[in-house]
């Protein structure tokens, strides 16, 4: 019973917090709202057994992701009014076709194959079982191939984000080392016959 | 006990909002980043609610590997944002047309 | 699969991968332009050499596949590394290796720019050529049939004239469009057949008659592309013209032959009974090509045009003996085929040597030639004669056995009698001669018109020495042509066998001749 | 080899043919090594040595041997065999003394003739290799060979009248004379092919003994509602082949043209040998022939058209060598007449002794014209045998022969062509055959004394400056032209006799080798009624009095300066211009044939195949069809990131739909 109270607080509460992500005016307001419907999509996850993902999903997403966003925000001069032009114009595709794949998408969650009477109910695991050493056993066994790619996928990330934000100023001056080291006499010197 | 139906009617929710956003903010690159992050939370829940009812725990290794892509997305999505801007001093995706044939 | 191999060696596989790995040992190895020459003379005389054996050493007593060679290739896909001659196939591998000579020598000189890359491209050629002929597996010659595309664009689109982007382009846009709808029914026959890629199996199988009918098509416009027949003919003029004088021979003698060649080796074996049914299409488009082109022909202001067409109308006569299903025809059209690429070849070397002379191929800017280059008009007298298909040339044996095949082929085909076939076939005796004659008449006879003209030396022991053999050839199987002959006559009339007898149920063929008679005949007929 | 009659020797008879074509290569490839002198010698030694040989082979062939036999085999394919050998009986021996003569006394003639002309080495290379291909013709044993001879004069023809390749009058007679012959040529290749569809081969012998066979099975061939019996069409479409070889109406236009070639090659190719292939080809294959009335009857008509057509043509042309080659045509029209109505010994024997007048009309004229400095046109000659007696007194003989004059050669056999023609009944066909016959011996001696006349006799008109020039011939260019004069003059005699027509006392010389059905045969009808003596005055000297006749008018108007012929052209002006525009066929064929063409490639080429099928379908219809679709499909790439997300969604969207109806 508990469980169902969260559940539908957690889950409303999301909805809720997507809906204002979508609707706010003000991208900040946005991101706010954002971290909120994390926060009770993590919430959820805990209700799933699921502690580790639940946790992975604050520190990640809020901790970093989400403070990503609002520096960027910060950091450029977001002309919101002319973000805002046409806001509504797609409004009537958009929600119809959102609103087509809700129908779609939730008929087929009761559709009756994913009903209690066929999938059960969630039952929950005891305290001796820890979910983070169970994801742990099956990341780097099973799945070791993977989680490399998902390694090598962040560095590539990493670099490219480097890549694409570094700007060197011209007006710096800043010593460029291999070509002092790769100086020849030739380069510096030349003789004057006077 | 909450069937399984109900986290995927939530999936299913957030996943729509997702969509109408992408078709409301569609000149906000940020926002759109952010609906992105919506809808890939959509598929998290489904995929840990999968990984519950069917006690199997591939969904949640899933769901690490959708936040990896999704965090990387969003750090070089940002950072294309950033240099953009330095650019044209606008992050309007209208402006974002070179690609156009 | 007990392999047929009286010489014990790969020599197939040797023969189509010397001129590569001479090419290789060109780029790699020749430091200037004169030891590119000579190194590819040596490559090419090599593998010559090479494939004289084939001839020596063939059995005509068989219809069988000789020199077989057999090594899985991609497994997964039972595609093989199969290959193998029969009478058919043997002659043109040898014309391929004997032309290639002849284009390596003719460029000698007028080849001054990237002349390492010119040879290394015709090497490569002539092994995707011989490829070509020696595969016996659908995706190897498949393979060595698209690979050969591109030493060919290279060919015209580097050393070719001022238009030869336009001609590069269409000679590939044509041959490759036409190509692809082979590569569908190469698919096709894999999956009905049991996923196998052999030519022998898909001979074997009998396919039902809506199968060979796509088939069928699919091949015919493949084939038609190349061969070329009325109406996707017109990107041979302009790779003609356009193209240098070696990569006209090689376009003429060989590539054009491989469309014939095509319809030899898959349509009339494999689809038997589509090829009946395609008969009377086949001798409208033959027909037109030897009547309407050699009216074409005739109006041409440009000598390599004019060949062009002309090349055209005798492939014209090359379908239509081999849809004519006699002994005579077919061998006909085969030898047919092996001497117009001597003589097409000779004519276009005729022009190249002009061309070197002049840089014109304007038929108008000459006139004359006769008083300064006597030589030189007495060799292309010859193959203009040839080209009329006079008796003692090569072509008279062929078209004259084209016309007896055709006036004494089986009338079940048609829907009326061969014989007005022949009858208008033999047309082109008198329209070849027209056309041919009238261009010699314009270009060496007269007196002389310009100073250029006046200017032009006699030919070079060099020409001569190129055209010589070419000479030889055209007279010997004019006059003797029964060692060629001899080699065709087994294949041939298995091949006969096989395009004459159904694959069909015995119920279903009385029931297509029944629908066949009912659309088709329109008795015309004698 | 398999012989049937071991008789003549097979190295002879192969030696015939190999010396003029040894010769012939080696003057042809060393010419400029051997020079002059030598070519001459080595290509004149070669014929005459044929020549020899063949009066030997006549003479053995007259005691009655024959030959028959192949030396190897040139094609093999299925059932088509094509061997290549020889068949020698009394028509062939015939024919091979009289090509092989002529062509010796034309190669003396040529040194005499051709000397000084740049291209002398080539032209003794070609006439060796014609004087080849004429034997290998008359030689060979199966349609193959001959058709192999057939072609090989026709291109040596074509080489002979293109010899002076600077002048573009004489190119344009070389092409149009191949291209001519290339038509008759189609009918001779169907008519063969033809053959070997009904009888499964080409040999003479077999298909010979295979004719009551194919006879009995009633062959025949449908044309829409029109049916034809195959030996017509078989027949027909050989002739077709002779009427383009031996110039008969309406293929006829290539001989008058062909005399811009030297002449002795008008008078070897163009008169005594190469033109009568057709007739020889049609009394070779008698056999055939026999058993098609129709194609009798066809060849009848042409015949007698041909002679009737070329002869008032030849009334009024002013150039001495067409003159000649119009009467050439005019007696070819004769021969075949002769062939028509079964008369072929007739024919052969014309052929024979045509050969030694025309050949020496020709050498003749060619003499005259040597002496006038190549000026061929008549009006500017006369009273010309004042300086060129031998050439007048040979001309006159060959003119006298020509116009069918006892006792020389002429007389004989076309004496015996208009009594058969007489005797044979076909109806209207042999009527009218006799009357256009009858018609042309006196065209026949009025343009051949006409020409006589205003050449030697009349008022002298040669233009001054070439009168110093004005000479008798060297002896090379002479002693030919008294062989000639004398075989003009005495082969109607000898050939009577020798030949032995129509028959008299038994069978003619020919014998086997030329077969008529018996009531056919119109010798058998002569020489019934010469037994009976009920010939009657009329048959037998009709034609001498119309020749007599046409000399006698060619007399009055031209023998001294007369205004009567210009009286005459002035009262029949369009008669007059019609027979000088030779019946306006060349003008004719340009219109129907020659522009009609050109104007058709020119379309199929401008319109059909660059307009049509480049322009409109493949870059009209398929590049502009890609192009407009590219065009299209680029605008739906806008650039903008949130229209591919749109995309995405709806794709999404689509998929899930489908997942849902689907399942």
């Amino acid at each position: 019973m508990l469980e169902s109270i969260f559940f539908y607080l957690f889950g409303g509460l999301a909805t809720i917090g997507a809906l204002l992500v979508v609707l706010s005016r003000n991208p900040m307001h946005s991101v706010m709202w954002l971290i909120f419907c994390f926060f009770n999509a993590a919430g959820l996850f805990f209700l799933l057994d699921a502690e580790f993902i639940g946790i992975i999903t604050i520190l990640i997403y809020v901790g970093a992701v989400m403070v990503l966003f609002i520096f960027v925000i910060i950091m450029l001069e977001v002309n919101v009014a002319r973000m805002r032009e046409g806001f509504l114009h797609h409004l009537p595709l958009g929600g119809m076709i959102a609103m087509l794949v809700f129908i779609e998408m939730a008929s087929a969650g009761f559709s009756g194959v994913f009903s209690a009477e066929q999938m059960g109910t969630a039952v929950h695991l005891g305290q001796e079982v820890n979910n983070t050493a169970e994801i742990g056993k099956e990341l780097y066994t099973h799945y070791l191939l993977g989680f490399e790619l998902a390694a090598i996928i962040l560095l590539a990330a990493l670099v490219g984000s480097v890549v694409l934000t570094i700007r060197s100023r011209k007006d710096a001056k800043y010593q460029n080392i291999p070509a002092q080291i790769a100086v020849k006499k030739s380069d510096r010197l030349r003789k004057v016959r006077m | 006990m909450v069937p399984l139906s109900h986290y995927l009617l939530i999936g299913a929710a957030l996943f729509s909002i997702g969509i109408v956003g992408l078709f409301l903010n569609r000149k906000n690159v940020i926002t759109i980043l952010m609906c992105i992050e919506l809808i890939l939370l959509a598929v998290n829940i489904n995929f840990v609610a999968f990984s519950h009812f069917l006690n199997d725990l591939g969904g949640q290794i899933f769901v690490f590997f959708v936040l990896t892509i999704a965090a990387s997305e969003v750090a070089v999505g940002l950072a294309i944002l950033m240099a953009f801007y330095r650019l044209r001093r606008s992050i309007n995706v209208e402006d974002l047309n070179t690609l156009q044939g | 699969m007990a392999l047929h191999n009286v010489l014990g060696m790969p020599i197939l596989s040797a023969s189509i991968f010397l001129p590569t790995i001479g090419a290789i040992a060109i780029w790699l190895l020749a430091r200037n332009d004169n030891q590119v020459r000579w190194s590819a003379l040596a490559v090419s005389i090599a593998t010559f050499l090479l494939t004289l054996p084939l001839a020596f050493s063939f059995d005509t007593s068989t219809a069988h596949m000789q020199f077989e060679e057999m090594h899985p290739w991609i497994a997964s896909f039972h595609v093989n590394y199969h290959l193998g001659v029969d009478g058919i196939s043997m002659p043109f591998i040898l014309l391929t290796s004997l032309l290639t000579i002849i284009c390596i020598v003719s460029a000698w000189k007028c080849i001054q720019k990237r002349v390492r890359e010119y040879m290394i491209a015709f090497l490569i050629l002539e092994t995707t050529l011989i490829g070509v002929f020696a595969s016996l597996d659908a995706i190897l010659f498949y393979f060595f049939w698209e690979a050969m595309l591109v030493p060919m664009f290279l060919i015209i689109g580097i050393w070719g004239g001022k238009n030869r982007v336009y001609a590069t382009l269409k000679f590939f846009l044509y041959t490759f469009a036409g190509s692809v709808l082979m590569l569908v029914a190469l698919l096709a026959m894999y999956f009905k057949a049991g996923h196998t890629f052999e030519i022998l199996d898909f001979m074997k199988y009998p396919f039902d008659f809506t199968w060979q009918i796509w088939i069928w098509i699919g091949f015919f416009v493949a084939f038609a592309v190349k061969v070329p027949m009325w109406p996707v003919h017109t990107w041979l003029p302009d790779a003609h013209t356009e193209a240098p004088t070696a990569g006209s021979v090689i376009l003429a003698g060989i590539l054009l032959k491989m469309g014939a060649y095509g319809f030899l080796r898959f349509s009339l074996p494999i689809c038997p009974d589509a090829s009946q049914y395609f008969v009377p299409l086949m001798v409208g488009l033959s027909l037109i090509a030897i009547i309407y082109i050699s009216l074409v022909a005739m109006m041409q202001q440009d000598m390599k045009r004019l060949i062009a067409y002309s090349s055209i109308a005798h492939m014209g006569f090359i379908t239509l003996g081999i849809f004519m299903f006699t002994q005579q025809a077919v061998e006909g059209a085969v030898i047919n085929m092996i001497s117009h690429g001597f003589v097409a070849g000779a004519l276009f070397l005729c022009v190249g040597v002009m061309y070197d002379r002049m840089h014109t191929r304007e038929i108008a800017a000459y006139g004359g030639i006769a008083n300064v280059m006597p030589k030189f008009a007495l060799v292309m007298m010859l193959f203009v004669m040839a080209n009329v298909a006079l008796p003692g040339a090569s072509s008279f044996i062929g078209e004259v056995m084209v016309l007896i095949g055709t006036f004494n082929a089986d009338p079940t085909y048609l829907g009326f009698s061969p014989k007005w076939i022949a009858i208008a076939a033999a047309v082109s005796v008198v329209l070849s001669a027209c056309y041919t004659l009238w261009m010699y008449k314009r270009v060496v006879f007269g007196t002389i018109t310009n100073d250029a003209v006046k200017a032009m030396p006699d030919m070079s022991m060099r020409e001569i020495g190129y055209f010589l053999p070419l000479i030889g050839l055209v007279l010997w199987m004019g006059l003797y042509p029964i060692p060629v002959l001899d080699l065709l006559h087994t294949t041939v009339s298995h091949l006969v066998a096989q395009a004459t007898s159904s694959k069909l149920p015995a119920a279903e063929i009385i029931a297509q001749v029944q629908a066949a008679v009912s659309v088709l005949h329109h008795p015309i007929g004698m | 080899m398999v012989t049937t009659h071991a008789t003549l020797s097979s190295v002879e008879l192969l030696a015939i043919p190999l010396l003029p074509l040894l010769a012939a290569l080696v003057v042809g490839l060393g010419g400029k090594v051997l020079k002059e002198q030598l070519s001459h010698w080595i290509c004149c030694v070669g014929v005459i040595l044929s020549a020899l040989l063949s009066i030997h082979i006549f003479s053995q062939v007259a005691d009655g041997a024959s030959f028959y036999g192949n030396f190897w085999t040139w094609i093999v394919s299925g059932k088509l065999i094509i061997p290549v050998g020889m068949m020698i009986d009394q028509l062939t021996a015939v024919m091979m003394i009289t090509v092989t003569i002529v062509a010796a006394c034309v190669h003396v003639y040529t040194i005499g003739y051709m000397h000084g002309d740049p291209g002398y080495t080539r032209f003794f290379a070609y006439i060796s290799a014609f004087t080849f291909a004429m034997l290998v013709l008359i030689m060979g044993n199966n349609f193959f060979t001959l058709f192999f001879g057939w072609e090989g004069v026709g291109l040596i023809s074509y080489l002979l009248i293109g010899f002076w390749f600077k002048r573009e009058r004489a190119n344009v007679a070389a092409m149009k004379a191949f291209i001519v012959n290339r038509i008759g040529d189609f009918g001779f290749i169907i008519g063969m092919i033809a053959i070997w569809h009904y009888f499964g081969t080409l040999d003479y012998h077999e298909v010979f003994a295979a004719m009551p066979v194919f006879l009995a099975h009633h062959y025949a061939l449908n044309l829409g509602s029109w049916e034809v019996s195959a030996i017509t069409f078989i027949c027909v479409a050989l002739f077709i082949g002779a009427m383009g070889k031996s110039a008969q109406v309406p293929l006829h236009v290539w001989l008058p043209d062909s005399m811009e070639g030297p002449t002795p090659i008008s008078a070897l190719i163009h008169a005594a040998t190469m033109v009568t292939a057709g007739i020889f080809m049609v009394a070779r294959l008698s056999p055939l022939f026999e058993f098609s009335d129709t194609a009798l009857a066809f060849v009848t008509i042409t015949g007698a058209l041909t002679a009737w057509i070329c002869a008032t043509i030849g009334l009024v042309q002013n150039d001495i060598k067409r003159v000649i080659a119009y009467s050439t045509c005019s007696q070819l029209g004769y021969m075949f007449v002769a062939c028509g109505v079964s008369a072929y010994g007739a024919g052969i024997f014309h052929l024979m002794t045509h050969a030694w007048f025309k050949g020496l009309l020709f050498l003749a004229a060619g003499s005259v014209i040597h002496g006038v400095m190549a000026d061929q046109d008549i009006r500017r000659m006369g009273q010309l045998r004042k300086y060129m007696p031998i050439t007048y007194i040979t001309m006159l003989i060959g003119a006298l022969a020509l116009s069918g004059i006892p006792p020389f050669a002429g007389f004989w056999s076309k004496d015996l062509i208009i009594e058969a023609t007489s005797v044979r009944h076909m109806g209207w066909v042999s009527e009218f055959a006799y009357w256009a016959l009858l018609s042309g011996v006196f065209f026949t001696a009025f343009y051949t004394f006409r020409m006589f006349f205003l050449t030697f006799h009349n008022s002298d008109r040669v233009p001054q400056k070439t009168k110093p020039h004005l000479h008798e011939s060297p002896k090379v260019i002479t002693i030919p032209l008294m062989i000639l004069a004398a075989g003009a003059a005495l082969t109607g005699w000898w050939g009577a006799k020798v030949l032995n027509l129509p028959g008299e006392g038994g069978e003619s010389f020919f014998g086997h080798s030329i077969f008529v059905l018996p009531q056919h045969n119109p010798m058998i009808t002569l020489e019934v009624m010469e037994q009976s003596h009920t010939t009657g005055l009329w048959l037998e000297s009709g034609a001498v009095i119309f020749a007599l006749t046409g000399i006698a008018l060619a007399w009055i108007m031209y023998f001294k300066p007369s205004t009567i012929p210009a009286k005459m052209a002035k009262s029949f002006p369009a008669l007059h211009q019609f027979l000088l525009d030779k019946w306006r066929f060349d003008e004719l064929y340009w219109s129907i044939f020659v522009m009609p063409a050109r104007n058709i490639g020119t379309w199929l080429w401008q319109q059909a195949d660059l307009a049509a099928i480049d322009k409109g379908i493949i870059h009209g219809g398929i590049i502009n069809g890609i192009t407009v679709a590219a065009r299209k499909l680029r605008e739906m790439q806008t650039g903008m990131v949130y229209h591919y997300a749109y995309a995405m969604v709806i794709g999404l969207f689509g998929l899930l739909t489908w997942l849902a109806l689907g399942n």
